[in-house]
């Protein structure tokens, strides 16, 4: 393949006026360092983004797991969570504090690096040049610089677990005042500053992300490739980044009104007469409602911000592997559309007990209910693709199923939750972690699951180990439900989040056994993630080679060399003369017809009508 | 493909069970549905959570269930086709247009509801300041005129004064504090919520309360309980007494007779609950009562016990460590008791 | 079997969106500009939307009138509200104008045209700062604000109105309000500057320690509140503020300071391209769409500025 | 093909007159029903039902009526330039030639602009120190504002001088901003009468 890459190379030679010169010095003498580090190649970045989302993950998992440990079994001594955490945990029992830390660090990581980063990263930076036909990003440099900028939050992110007071831990949303008083909690400390500036980092790189997404599959199609040709990734990857470009600004303003009240003595989101371990502090006039609405302008695009990149492969995948086309394809994409824009004035539906005017509750509880609708369009669009299909069971088509399947369960409770009048008893209850865990994040960790193994051999030219994925995937759902699934019982009754221990209470002790039967499975599930991570390191060395379209999928990326070249296609990229979703084409052959077959060729399956 | 129809049946098989284990569950636990609500909006919220769950069940078991079903029916066969059904207009509408319609009504229901429980709160309500701090409740009565002292911030001394009632203010001179709650049953009591240093949340489960506490900030809620502490320990009894079984899983339980051991020792006498665990002085987790074991030594198998019940307070939004012990007890008394507790209550006023 | 079926197909329509066309025909380069303008002009909102919210939850939000009004080298006394941030703007609406000709030129491939009109760009915006500079440290730096502080202020039923604060802040409630400094010395000439200039609104009798004040007639508590902003100068900082609430001055530092860095980086990147054009690093390119997307970023602080102008200055 | 005929036959007169009077309506009752509501500001309520369901009336009726919910058009820019990669510098240099040949000097209008922004900014002071209600300077403000802002977007950044489309592209966002700002007035408003100091 060392040949088509220097053919190719006089093609990409003047690609980007930024990165002219640069091209010129580098191109011809790629190093290690300069192929696999600093590449300024879309498929590299996304490899790059996904290995380190992997280890956040795994981080990510673990906290999650010591957590489990603690609610399983309260005052249970492990020493070798006591060897592990020292202080924080003497006499193998995590303390309160580590707790608390290991609460905010968990949805911290799981919600931005894994889910926000990682899948956005990856599978915008893979997929989006090689399914839209072109021969990479618009701004190579600009990509590179927002991976590293991702790399460098991630790092200060974990390094705010070796500080003195330990790290961060008011929640993942950190509401002040707990988040701005390091007196109120050791958590907001230096702990709390790493976090602020962990996460203002992420948003620049978020941002240098989303314009370049946003500015590519506007500007840089091939041929033909009109927007009602377009793969439904594409489609949610394009929204994705549009609420990613036009949210986290807002968080931007709010983290830096924030440090101000952290260490400069400003006061926007610390009223009057705060009195904290009989101390009056000196601030005056700010409002921790103020806070809330910053954060959540963000907060929730940011729950579409992971889900609909899942929800966009998923339906790709779905499509290729029940060889049948995705059921009402525009209809999915004003749902995604729909979606994108509700997200943006729902957000005071995570704070109708929260001292705000009611009457947005009441505003709120129309908004937020309508999401309800694009939803359900969605899933019974999934559900009909599978009507009278003829599904292929890659390790890939079952987390899309999977992710069906969690969608609809987790999306159905957050009807629930969506009125205002029910939310009272429910709202941060363990129902609301059943509720996101399912819709949010499970449902895109399926779709990250399911990205991986259909676009591994795309990635690393080796086919995974599909029995090892197939035993991930039943050993993952199951433990998913288990997990998730009995804590909406706990939440109806009640049992409030982010508690250190249910023993206070006679109302959550009766949870006891639950709360042991959910840790288990967690420790099951977690355990189920060593076969992907074996699997995936395996598969990238000693995989079976993969073959050009392994799974005859109609989609560009499968018509690039099986060795990935710089610049996508050796040759002219190819045109596009139809939608992506023509499997089983009465009159065809074959069950797929890729989208740059011309009609010409294809005569005796065109219709009237045909995208 | 080889292992399709196993994949399928696999599948088709986990899904069924799936929809089983979630209504297994449910009929074996009936426990654990929504508990009873004792006051009166809370009994509205509650019927509005089943109308929702009544309207989404359905969809819940018919589209889990259709997707487990197209798994089992269509596992691939190279000799044949699937179908090539990209749209249909009128289905799309009519399962855009259902659920909005559903939804619509949903949410107007919802509004009344919430308009109700948000409107402002009768005249005649009983009033209770509440005020947060880490990590204890603090609450206040008027006392006989009706009005509360000034309180200030300058003032709290957690061990003292925790609220800051600024003693120089007439008004303040009758206020009655406690560190618990008591309300009588049947009439309107208006929660005014405020904290002192991060935000809590006021939360009353069986009532269905819930209102963050913020500082800088005046929230409230007001309810209308149903059910006093005693009456509601008493339906508890009536329907969990029983035989129980003596294995680890005998906790939160109050013992209906005194159980001895062979030497005669009472191991749990009658009216005595059950602990699965205790904390000593230092707030140490101390491992189970031994009840158990010693039951079990002694040779009872099942004993006579009954669920024991107390409202609670809790905190329900993260406010540092000690968020998972901010709690605080609230009995409902009649309006007799009520008015006698209320009789023999000092003012803080006097301790000065 | 079906009679849809028909071998020749017609062409799909084309049109700007039908791919391998530029749609809005924009090079990426300058899309990538726009885009970041917008999501930077959320940041912005985010901060002005904040002081709009926390402006309308105050009843004692100061007027601007009363805190901008000074003038470089016109002493304290000086009261012309708006005059000096209107210069400001002028001076930036100069310097967003001299851009647009640089970018003209600059289309025109006219380099030292080009290059002269960015150097008077940099020039406004260094000129724009240095106003930036001095109407901060005239903020900070009036009568030095601990002097200034009054520690409790209580109306006659003792009620507290204010823990620490300058008089400016005191709340009036009806009725007469007694002002309770927390140092005697400077009762004496404030309590003369209160006689004097307090007017027909109120009788004032001062002591050693307080100085009471009781309305004549109807007076409404914001007269009460302007006569003391008129009264007397203060500094403020980003967490005092004598003119009323401190959020008031941290808006304004960190609204303003966000500005004024959006300025300073503007700058920079202005004389790195100014210098790229003089070394006709541009030339060999062919066009100068980099003097172009520089030019939008400076506009765009020019845009922001308007919104800062609004909220800050104007709207009271 | 029972399938294909589904996709394709068009839907019948009556069920397009049932939904097309349904919605309207609909409309009514929904306000009346919500307006029924204790407590809740009515007039708001209404206002967000007709502003949700007028776009709603819109969606369901194209696409009864078979048509696309979406057009994306021809651009009125007639100079489109084909896309072929690495070609961007050639682009450039051709669309900014093709704009100072189609265009006269702009010179006069960026003056002119300036003009404007300058006479603007004074109106403005000049309003600041008269003696109108804080009411109306702040619809005066506002609206001077919102002129500033078009004419420095549109001319110094040559907004005009874009497609529409890409013009509408910047500015449907700021939808976002509005709504964020009457939900952050709302909010501020209830805070005042709870503040507790």
């Amino acid at each position: 393949m060392e040949t088509s890459t220097q053919t190719q190379s006089t093609a990409v030679h003047s690609h980007t006026n930024d990165v002219h010169i640069h091209e010129h010095e580098h191109h011809h003498h790629q190093s290690f360092i300069s192929k696999y580090i600093f590449s300024l190649d879309h498929k590299t970045i996304g490899k790059q983004y996904l290995i380190t989302a992997i280890f956040m993950a795994i981080v990510g998992m673990s906290l999650s797991l010591l957590m489990r440990a603690q609610l399983g079994w309260p005052g249970e001594q492990f020493s070798f969570i006591g060897k592990l955490l020292g202080k924080f945990a003497e006499g193998g029992i995590i303390k309160p504090e580590y707790y608390y830390a290991l609460v905010t660090l968990h949805g911290t990581i799981m919600v931005f690096f894994v889910l926000t980063g990682g899948l956005s990263g990856t599978f915008f930076n893979l997929l989006i040049p090689l399914q839209i036909g072109t021969r990479d990003m618009a701004s190579p440099l600009l990509n590179a610089l927002s991976y590293w900028f991702f790399f460098a939050s991630s790092c200060v992110m974990l390094s705010s677990f070796f500080v003195m007071a330990g790290p961060a831990s008011g929640g993942w949303t950190i509401y002040p005042p707990l988040s701005a008083l390091p007196e109120a909690t050791p958590g907001s400390g230096t702990g709390m500053t790493l976090w602020l500036v962990s996460m203002s980092l992420f948003i620049a790189s978020g941002l240098m992300g989303g314009i370049n997404y946003i500015s590519t599959v506007i500007n840089m199609r091939t041929k033909g490739m009109s927007l009602w040709k377009m793969p439904l990734t594409v489609w949610s990857f394009f929204i994705t980044a549009i609420l990613g470009v036009l949210s986290f600004p807002v968080l931007f303003s709010g983290a830096i009104m924030l440090v101000f009240d952290r260490s400069f003595g400003t006061s926007f989101f610390l009223p009057d007469g705060l009195v904290v371990a009989d101390k009056l502090l000196n601030h005056s006039g700010g409002s921790p409602i103020l806070w809330q609405h910053l954060f959540w302008f963000l907060g929730h695009p940011e729950v579409y911000i992971v889900l609909l990149p899942a929800m966009g492969m998923v339906s790709e995948i779905l499509s290729v592997n029940a060889r049948k086309p995705i059921f009402g394809y525009k209809a999915m994409v004003y749902a995604i559309m729909a979606i994108g824009f509700l997200s943006f004035i729902v957000w005071a539906h995570h704070m109708f007990q929260s001292g705000m005017n009611p009457f947005l509750g009441s505003v709120f509880v129309f908004t937020t209910l309508l999401i309800a609708i694009p939803s359900a369009v969605k899933t019974f669009n999934w559900l009909t693709t599978l009507y009278r299909s003829n599904i292929i069971f890659t390790p890939a088509m079952l987390y899309a199923l999977g992710f069906v399947s969690l969608f609809i369960t987790g999306g159905i409770t957050g009807i629930f939750l969506g009125n205002a009048a029910v939310d009272i008893q429910l709202h941060d209850t363990y129902f609301v972690v059943a509720h996101f865990h399912l819709v949010m994040g499970a449902a895109s960790f399926f779709g990250l699951f399911a990205g991986v193994y259909h676009w591994f051999p795309k990635m690393f030219s080796k086919m995974m180990n599909n029995t090892l994925g197939k035993w991930h995937f039943w050993l993952t759902i199951i433990s998913l439900y288990c997990v998730f699934f009995p804590m909406h019982y706990m939440g109806m009754a009640g049992v409030p989040r982010r508690y250190y221990a249910f023993t206070e209470y006679e109302w959550t002790s009766m949870f006891t056994d639950l709360n042991r039967f959910i840790s288990i499975w967690a420790l099951i599930g977690g355990a189920a993630q060593v076969l992907l991570i074996f699997n995936f390191f395996w598969s990238m060395f000693k995989g079976k080679p993969a073959t050009a379209n392994p799974w005859k999928a109609n989609t560009l990326e499968w018509t690039t060399p099986i060795k990935p070249v710089h610049g996508n296609w050796p040759g002219e990229i190819p045109e596009v003369h139809r939608w992506p979703y023509d499997y089983s084409k009465p009159g065809h052959e074959e069950d797929y017809i890729p989208q740059h077959i011309p009609y010409s060729e294809t005569g005796s399956s065109n219709r009237k009508g045909d995208y | 493909m080889k292992n399709s129809r196993l994949n399928a049946t696999l599948f088709f098989v986990a899904g069924i069970a799936f929809l089983i284990l979630v209504f297994y569950a449910h009929f074996q636990n009936p426990q654990w549905y929504l508990p009873a609500a004792t006051s009166v909006h809370g009994l509205v919220t509650d019927h509005l959570f089943d109308i929702t769950m009544w309207i989404t069940l359905p969809v819940f078991v018919i589209t889990q269930g259709l997707l487990f079903l197209f798994v089992f029916l269509y596992p691939h066969r190279d000799d044949k086709k699937a179908d090539y059904y990209p749209n249909n207009h009128k289905l799309e509408l009519i399962w855009t247009i259902v659920p909005a319609i559903v939804l619509t009504w949903l949410i107007v229901q919802g509004l009344q509801t919430w308009a109700n429980i948000k409107s402002p709160a009768p005249a005649d309500a009983e009033v209770i300041e509440v005020t947060a701090e880490q990590f204890a409740w603090n609450f206040r009565w008027s006392g006989k005129d009706g009005k509360f002292g000034r309180n200030k911030p300058e003032l709290m001394k957690a061990s003292t004064n925790p609220i800051g009632i600024d003693f120089d203010d007439s008004l303040s001179h009758d206020d009655i504090t406690s560190k618990e709650i008591f309300i009588p049953v049947g009439k309107t009591v208006l929660f005014n919520i405020q904290a002192k240093d991060v935000i809590h949340s006021f939360y009353l489960p069986h009532f269905r309360v819930k209102m963050d506490a913020v500082p800088g900030m005046r929230t409230n809620f007001w309810m209308n309980p149903t059910m006093t502490s005693a009456d509601k320990k008493e339906d508890v009894k009536r329907t969990t007494k029983g035989l129980k079984e003596v294995d680890e899983r005998l906790y939160g339980q109050v013992s209906d007779e005194t159980y001895k051991d062979a030497n005669g020792n009472v191991i749990v006498e009658k009216g005595g609950i059950i602990k699965r665990a205790e904390r000593d002085q230092n707030g140490n987790l101390v491992k189970s009562t031994d009840v158990v074991l010693r039951l079990s030594k002694a040779g009872i198998k099942k004993i006579m016990a009954y669920h024991d019940f107390n409202y609670v307070l809790a905190c329900a939004e993260l406010c540092g460590l000690g968020h998972y012990k901010m709690r605080a007890a609230i009995t409902v008394v009649t309006q007799q008791e009520y008015d006698k507790w209320m009789s023999e209550q000092t003012p803080d006023f006097e301790y000065q | 079997m079906d009679t849809t079926l028909s071998t020749s197909h017609a062409p799909a329509k084309t049109s700007v969106w039908s791919g391998g066309v530029r749609p809005f025909n924009i090079s990426y380069g300058k899309m990538m500009m726009w885009f970041f303008i917008l999501s930077d002009f959320f940041t912005f909102m985010g901060f002005l939307f904040a002081y709009t919210a926390l402006k309308s939850s105050h009843p004692d939000w100061p007027n601007p009138d009363y805190v901008f009004k000074g003038f470089p080298l016109m002493g304290h006394h000086f009261n012309a509200p708006l005059l000096f941030v209107g210069t400001m703007t002028f001076i930036l609406i100069v310097s967003s104008f001299t851009m647009v000709i640089a970018v003209d030129a600059g289309h025109r491939r006219d380099y030292k045209k080009t290059v002269k009109y960015m150097i008077l760009t940099i020039l406004g915006g260094a000129v724009f700062l240095s106003c930036q500079a001095w109407e901060w440290s005239h903020l900070i730096h009036g009568v030095k604000l601990s002097d200034t502080t009054v520690k409790m202020i209580k109306d006659t039923n003792g009620n507290m109105l204010r823990k620490e604060v300058p008089y400016a802040m005191v709340k009036l409630t009806d009725g007469i309000i007694t002002v309770t400094p927390h140092t005697a010395i400077l009762v004496k000439p404030l309590g003369e500057k209160i006689t004097e200039e307090a007017g027909k609104a109120f009788t004032v009798s001062t002591n050693a320690t307080d100085i009471t004040l009781t309305p004549i007639g109807n007076n409404k508590p914001s007269a009460w509140m302007e006569f003391f902003n008129e009264g007397m100068t203060f500094g403020s900082t980003l967490t005092h503020n004598p003119f009323g609430q401190p959020l008031f001055s941290s808006l304004f530092f960190l609204v303003t300071g966000f500005h004024g860095f959006h300025v300073f980086s503007g700058l920079v990147i202005l004389v790195i391209i100014a210098f790229n054009v003089y070394n006709k690093r541009y030339e060999s390119r062919g066009h100068y769409e980099m003097v172009e997307k520089a030019g939008l970023y400076w506009h765009f602080v020019d845009l922001v500025w308007v919104f800062v102008f609004t909220f800050f200055y104007l709207l009271k | 093909m029972e399938t294909q005929t589904l996709a394709h036959k068009p839907i019948p007169v009556y069920v397009k007159s049932i939904f097309s009077a349904l919605i309207p309506v609909l409309t009514l009752v929904l306000i009346t029903v919500t307006l029924s509501a204790k407590n809740v500001p009515g007039g708001t309520i209404a206002a967000l039902w007709i502003y949700l369901l007028i776009p709603a009336y819109y969606v369901v009726s194209r696409l009864l009526s078979g048509k696309q919910l979406l057009t994306f058009s021809h651009s009125n820019e007639s100079h489109s330039h084909e896309y072929v990669p690495g070609d961007e510098d050639r682009y450039i240099v051709q669309s900014i030639n093709h704009h100072l040949e189609h265009h006269e000097s702009p010179v006069k209008k960026f003056v002119k602009v300036f003009w404007i922004l300058l006479v603007v900014t004074l109106i403005e002071v000049g309003i600041a120190y008269s003696s109108l209600s804080k009411m109306t300077m702040a619809v005066l403000f506002m609206f001077f504002t919102i002129v500033k802002a078009i004419y420095i977007a549109g001319t110094f950044m040559h907004l005009k001088d874009e497609t529409k489309q890409f013009i509408w592209t910047l500015v449907l966002p700021v939808f976002f901003l509005i709504w964020f700002i009457f939900i952050l007035l709302t909010e501020s408003g209830y805070l005042l009468g709870h503040r507790l100091f």
